[in-house]
């Protein structure tokens, strides 16, 4: 394999930069040029590079299926059969084998260490002395947070009532999962939703804050993998996704902090003990189709002004 | 004598069309762009988007927000930032240069770090409260996530384009304007209302029109305080468009930004009736005014000033610096806590860093140069030759500049992704588009305060230089660059800090090797890593302020007033 | 060096006229003077000359070559004519120095050759030392003294000069006479030179032209003008004088005339075509009148309103109080007429106007 | 209504002496004229009196209050005077009514009664309909009438004008003159006048103030100044005059000496207190000279060197090429003497100067 690879992801850099030395390690002669930034950003850059006629990655990386769906709906995606999908889940890949999910990267509680109670259920985030101490992404800003809602609405017992319920608790809907930590982290808030991998993060340099696995199990995402129907050097990036899927590759994203996809690799180190690991039903179609009106309501639930 | 040559092509006319030509480029071509975006998506012409956004309660109500902030912001920072520049420079007020210090730098102090400063200092967390025993319970709702919070915020953020404006004006205020008056009779304050604030008109409104300007554009402080209440204004609209990702979202995204687009350009225009109605040219030069004693109210201003100094730029700066000196987020700094590690990781261990200093330092200098000549030639043609080219295109100047970031980096990104014509070569994937969407960016925030100061030269001093036989290009350098120079730093200064500071545009054109500082930070804290993500901001001031004392250094070199600390 | 030539030459600005319908030509070498009043038009004049406005109408040529007509208009650098301003233009971020010096830098005179010549042009305005200092800390002369020599120092083919000893004493300003007078004999430049002040029009010009609601009333000798004013502005610009009516009553002389004035017959010098009746308007001078304490018939009776000294002597300022005529004449510092006093005007001659002012 | 009184008064501007000990009292309703060269420090006095500029030594009181001292100074809005500006500091963005107006907008005057006042003051100015122009578009000497209608309007009790007619035209320049003397009889206003033309402060002023390098050389009646002048510099100021280097000889009366004067023995005027013999210095008015074209004894030859023009008579500029001195003697127009001629002087009469300039 040889030639010059163009890689867009959202995958924190350091990720990112290690997941392309691994590949390299392999495939020693292919150049891999990354363009990392946020979901929302990288789906600019290609969108608006599309729209000029000149797509520019030959492989993409990013956080959820929704946008992949998009992309896949506007047919340009390359579907790649011969993807070795042994040990994968069918719900993490696409039937039609134009994207698939290369780790589970999940959504759960995160507290402050100094806070009076630990949440232990999603529910917790709805009593009294919850009440305008809660914080978390809102929908309408993050593609991660389309995804809890979507799994978290549809979930026996929770519903729209959850949501409600939140909206009455005075829980603040903020821009991203960042802004959630470092709120949570400095003490304005006491609780919120977070990706796992962050407040690890954080918890490991030493940060007031814990991550807690509720009841139910995490909501997740998949982070995809996907091949351009445009791409100019194909060879490597099917090299690149066989990568991603292969043993190497998911131990590497274990090794990183993250839920392996694929059956029968170790887990990463922070999963708790004491605690099953378990992932929430989701159906990403269904998300997708009610995605508007959903974020509507959300938008409604959440209208102060 | 050049008869024929005079007779067909007018004085400076090649001059003209060339920058006209670069102005076109930077700011008519991606308006353009967009514009062809919004109704011509994928290359057939469908009014299905255009009717959609229109007909959408969430545009309307984005819109009047954006307006709601935008002008209660402006006229926030514009009492804040005339005040101050008043103070600074006609008063008695002590330790000038420091003040003025402490009043640009909080440019560089993203609003976003200020506005958790403030949360912090005045929430739950708060240590001094704590301390005071006022500390409001964990989770008690926030009074800075509301408009009143947002107008705050880009109130004392923008003040500064004010007050560098105004300043810039103020020194070449003719002594007897002001002795006249206070010969008739007039009081400090009366002189100033009647007679300063009017005959500084054209700094005034430039840094206002600014302002208001900055104020419809920016997104980070209403992505942060207005999310959580829930209130959209036009540039988180087109975020969460974006975010949110439905068909034809490039097209919603260019119409959006056309409305903000217009609401900036009626700005711009209003600015421009104001300054024809009325004669605002000073003849005379400035000279050292007695300035107006402020008696024993002193002790009271000086501490206000410093206590507002406090807020904006020590307390931020202090939050920021608390933050990178630990060695995770949220840990409290004591003995043991305090570490260099970040500070290390990212002077030594980050490659990235060094690189991002570098393209940064490099980018926003050279598109501060690059834009002080340009915008000086337009300027002369505009105030001094009241060309209708030249008007025409201040208007479009306005544009790349109100535009969210990210849809600047779209229309560059549709521009550059084909190969140049004739060359073949292409910009894209390289700092050369960065360059080219900061210049565009930041043309009107040089541009605004060099027309002002064109408004107040006196026509005779350009043509005295025509007399002694000087063409237009040594005029330009010789005499109308000189003149402008207090007006042109201003200028420079804000390119300089808000390109070191920018994130939004670079976030979507960098590409390995061509980071800048603000996606630098970016990525690390999108990686969790914000210690060492502020660890770069605190760099970056620090930088900055190296810089304005290296500037210091050649004042000797510079025309008088030229550096808005100086005395 | 160069002739300047101006054909019906006007000027509007939104509305007013600033120049009407001006001709004028200045002889190669020739010093003409521009007199008149405040707002009559002259500096727009110079700025027509110069370059720095368009005519409206008519045609201006700079050494035979047309420089400004219906379509051409050549820029002012390509002139090369000096101008000293009437605000003075300084350049307020430059020296003295580098003020006056800087049409040499932008000629690429050498170095060393610059210096010396920055350094006589400012000894030639009295400011010999004075190059470095700021011409904000000068005073309202010595920034005009700059302004001058940064128009000497380029030796310009014509040098147009407006007001440029208004802010000078008369000490200075003698000098400064002497100054231009020199450099312009040396020289041998053309010079239009704006003044409002007649004295030094006559001295210092070769001709001098009457200005007036932007019509050139007159150009002529300063002898001509003075003896020989065409209409009654011009009369009353040019030195002391009262124009009175009077009404022609005849004349034998081809050259003077008969007149009744206010009521006394004078003779009156007069052009030979002047009519030989009607009502008409005379000049007099100071020299045409005596002042006495006694009544006669062929004197006017006249109130003095004031007395003004004027060194050495005195001027009494006398009214006519039927007709409002004024007067003033001088008499000795010890004459005995005190304000309000009456006293008794003999009128030797005086000079019939031809024409009348345009309107 | 107040008189104004300056005792050893300096000022410094970094390191030059811009005024010197100058010791000055201007009664209740006094016009004194200062006179001096350009740069000579009027201007700075000014200021001071204002209140603009600190005093660095001395005091300055008005109407009996101390305004300025070595630890007081009131500002200037406290100090009513009215300033008429050598620049004429017009705001650009006020009408030429608003400008005038604006004295009054600061005094509260009601409406009605400004804009009537506005109208009287642009009216005594020349300028009546003017109101709404825009100051940009006026001629320099137009602008100068709106400051000084300005000044009028807001009647204060010391009215300071810096060159207030510096820039008008004769004719106007006369008007003017009797404007302010009336202006002056009428309101009785203290009034200290800058002015570099002496005719105007001889015809204007109770007193002149004769100032040089920053001193107060003689303040003193204008006929005093000009029969009696203190030093040479205050005779070479007013009036045309020569000063020549003498020796004198004795002399019997009181208040004449016998000189030797370019080797001719003059009999001069002199004070009482003037030396009887020794090295001195006599001045010499035009009306002291008698030119001859012929030689004789006590007759000095001079060189002509050249013919001024002066409207009705002509001024010889001559020179004594020995001693290198120059006298300017008024002749007929139809003088025979031609430039390079020789001519011969008889001197009547003289001054003897008292004092030497203050170095
Ligand atoms: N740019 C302009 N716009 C409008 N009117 C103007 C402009 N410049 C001059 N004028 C008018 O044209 C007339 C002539 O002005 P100009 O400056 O030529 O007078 P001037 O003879 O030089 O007077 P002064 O002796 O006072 O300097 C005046 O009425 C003046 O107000
Ligand atoms: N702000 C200042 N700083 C330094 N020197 C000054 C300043 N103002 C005036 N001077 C100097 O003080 C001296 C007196 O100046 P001033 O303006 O009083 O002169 P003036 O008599 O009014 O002259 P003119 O008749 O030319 O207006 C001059 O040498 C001038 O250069
Ligand atoms: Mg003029
Ligand atoms: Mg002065």
């Amino acid at each position: 394999q040889s030639g010059t690879l163009t890689l867009y992801t959202s995958q924190p850099n350091e990720d990112a930069a290690e997941t392309v030395e691994a590949f390299n390690a392999q495939y020693p002669d292919v150049e891999v040029e990354v363009f990392r930034s946020g979901t929302t950003k990288v789906m600019g850059k290609l969108m608006s590079e599309i729209s000029g006629g000149n797509p520019q990655p030959d492989v993409l990386l990013i956080a959820d299926v929704v946008n992949m769906e998009k992309l896949k709906a506007g047919g340009h995606l390359m579907a790649y059969q011969g993807a070795d999908l042994s040990g994968f889940d069918s719900k993490t890949y696409d039937a039609d084998k134009t994207y698939f999910g290369t780790k589970l990267i999940t959504t759960g509680l995160i507290y402050n260490t100094a806070a009076q109670h630990t949440p232990e259920t999603w529910e917790d985030l709805t009593e009294p002395w919850a009440k305008g101490k809660v914080i978390m992404p809102s929908p309408l800003y993050s593609g991660a947070a389309v995804n809890t809602m979507g799994i978290l609405t549809r979930a026996d017992g929770l519903g729209w009532d959850y949501y409600e319920a939140l909206a009455e608790n005075d829980v603040a809907a903020v821009r991203g999962n960042g802004t959630t930590l470092k709120q949570v982290a400095s003490g304005q808030k006491a609780y919120g939703m977070v990706v796992d991998f962050l407040a690890f993060n954080a918890k490991a340099q030493g940060s007031p804050v814990d991550f807690m696995v509720p009841e139910r199990g995490l909501t997740w995402v998949s982070e995809p993998v996907a091949i351009l129907e445009s791409a100019e050097n194909k060879e490597a990036a099917r090299a690149f996704v066989d990568f991603l899927l292969s043993k190497q590759g998911q131990g590497l994203a274990s090794s990183q902090g993250y839920i392996p996809a694929k059956s029968g690799v170790e887990m990463p180190d922070w999963l708790p003990e004491d605690r099953e690991l378990t992932l929430m039903e989701k159906d990403a179609g269904a998300i997708l189709e009610t995605m508007e009106q959903d974020l509507k309501r959300f938008e409604e639930l959440f209208g102060a002004s | 004598m050049t008869l024929h040559k005079a007779r067909l092509i007018g004085e400076g006319r090649p001059l003209l069309y060339a920058t006209a030509g670069l102005v076109v480029l930077l700011s008519v071509v991606p308006m353009l762009r967009l514009l062809v975006e919004a109704v011509w998506p994928s290359g057939g012409l469908s009014l299905q988007p255009l009717r959609e956004v229109l007909s959408d309660s969430a545009t309307w109500r984005a819109t009047r927000h954006s307006l709601e902030v935008g002008i209660a912001g402006t006229l926030l920072a514009t009492v804040i930032g005339s005040a101050a520049a008043l103070l600074f420079t006609l008063s008695d007020i002590r330790a000038k240069g420091p003040l003025v210090f402490a009043f640009v730098l909080p440019l560089m102090i993203p609003p976003q770090i200020a506005a958790l400063s403030w949360l912090q200092v005045f929430g739950p967390s708060s240590v001094l409260l704590k301390i005071l025993g006022l500390a409001p319970p964990l989770g008690s709702p926030n009074p800075l996530y509301s408009r009143a919070g947002i107008v705050l915020l880009l109130g004392t953020h923008f003040a500064p384009l004010v007050f560098l404006s105004l300043r810039a004006g103020l020194r070449a205020l003719p002594r007897d304007l002001v002795e006249a008056a206070r010969a008739s009779g007039a009081r400090a304050p009366a002189t100033v209302v009647r007679i300063v604030l009017p005959v500084m008109m054209p700094p005034l409104v430039a840094g206002v029109a600014l302002t208001f300007v900055s104020c419809i554009g920016n997104f980070g402080i209403p992505a942060l305080l207005g999310i959580p209440a829930n209130y959209q204004v036009l540039t988180t609209l087109i975020f969460q468009r974006l975010a949110t990702f439905g068909p034809d979202v490039l097209s919603q995204v260019a119409i959006l930004s056309v409305l903000i687009g217009v609401i900036a350009g009626s700005g711009i225009a209003v600015q421009g009736w104001m300054l024809t109605r009325k004669d605002y040219r000073l003849s005379g030069g400035g000279g050292d005014g007695l300035p107006f004693a402020l008696g024993r109210w002193r002790g009271w201003i000086e501490a206000a000033a410093w206590g507002y100094g406090l807020a904006v730029l020590v307390i931020p700066l202090l939050a920021m610096l608390c933050t990178a000196l630990v060695v995770g987020y949220g840990v409290p700094l004591t003995v043991e806590t305090a570490t260099l590690d970040n500070f290390r990781f990212i002077l030594f261990d980050h490659d990235a860093s060094a690189r991002a200093f570098r393209n940064s330092m490099s980018l926003s200098a050279a598109a501060a140069l690059i834009l002080v000549p340009l915008c000086v030639v337009l300027a002369y043609f505009l105030v001094l030759k009241r060309d209708p080219l030249a008007r025409a295109l201040n208007v479009a100047a306005e544009m790349p500049y109100a535009l969210p970031g990210v849809v600047l980096a779209v229309a560059a990104i549709l521009i550059f992704i084909q190969p140049l014509p004739l060359t073949g070569g292409t910009i894209y994937n390289t700092v050369w588009i960065i360059l080219f969407a900061y210049v565009a960016r930041f043309l009107t925030l040089e541009l605004r305060p060099i027309i002002a100061g064109c408004h107040q030269l006196d026509p005779a001093l350009e043509e005295a230089a025509r007399m002694c036989g000087a063409g237009i290009l040594r005029r330009l350098w010789s005499i109308v660059l000189p003149l402008l120079a207090p007006a042109a730093t201003a200028g420079a200064l804000l390119v300089f800090m808000q390109a070191l500071n920018e994130l939004t545009v670079s976030a979507l054109l960098w590409s390995s090797g061509a980071e800048t500082l603000g996606v630098v930070v970016y990525n690390l804290e999108s990686g969790g890593f914000t210690t060492k993500a502020t660890a770069v901001a605190v760099l970056a001031v620090a930088a900055t302020v190296a810089v304005m004392l290296a500037l210091t250094l050649l004042a000797g070199r510079l025309p008088r007033g030229t550096l808005p600390w100086q005395k | 060096m160069a002739e300047v030539k101006l054909e019906g030459v006007t000027k509007d600005f939104d509305g007013t006229r600033a120049v009407d319908d001006a001709n004028l030509k200045v002889a190669d070498g020739e010093l003409v003077a521009l007199l008149g009043a405040s707002g009559c038009g002259k500096t727009t004049l110079l700025r027509l000359i110069a370059g720095f406005e368009r005519v409206n109408a008519g045609r201006i040529a700079i050494g035979g070559q047309q420089v400004a007509g219906p379509d051409t208009h050549t820029s002012v650098e390509d002139r090369n004519v000096g101008i000293v301003f009437q605000s003075y233009a300084l350049w307020p971020h430059m020296s003295v120095a580098e003020n006056v010096g800087f049409p040499l830098k932008v000629a690429r005179v050498p170095r060393s050759e610059a210096r010396q010549r920055i350094e006589r042009a400012l000894d030639t305005v009295g400011l010999a030392g004075a190059g470095e200092r700021q011409p904000g800390t000068l005073s309202g002369g010595q920034r005009q003294r700059v302004a001058l020599a940064r128009c000497l120092v380029m030796e310009p083919d014509v040098v147009l000069l407006d007001e440029p000893l208004a802010n000078l004493d008369v000490h200075l300003r003698a000098s400064m006479q002497e100054t231009f007078h020199d450099f312009h004999r040396r020289s041998g430049q053309t010079m239009v030179y704006i003044t409002h002040d007649q004295a030094e029009a006559m001295a210092l010009a070769d001709r001098v032209a009457v200005m007036d609601g932007g019509r050139l009333l007159q150009v002529a000798r300063p002898d001509v003008l003075y003896h020989r004013p065409a209409t009654p502005t011009v009369a009353g610009f040019i030195g002391a004088s009262t124009v009175v009516p009077v009404f022609v009553r005849g004349g034998e002389m081809q050259e003077t005339r008969q007149v009744d004035l206010l009521g006394v017959a004078v003779t009156v010098r007069a052009e030979p075509a002047a009519p030989h009746d009607g009502a008409a308007q005379v000049m007099l001078r100071p020299g045409d009148l005596v002042i006495h304490d006694a009544p006669s018939d062929d004197r006017l009776a006249v109130r003095v309103v004031r007395r003004i000294y004027a060194g050495g002597h005195l001027l009494l300022r006398l009214v006519h109080d039927s007709s409002g005529a004024a007067f003033t004449v001088p008499v000795a510092e010890d004459s005995q007429f005190g304000a309000g006093a009456t006293a008794w005007l003999e009128i030797l001659g005086g000079w019939l106007i031809p024409r009348d002012d345009p309107s």
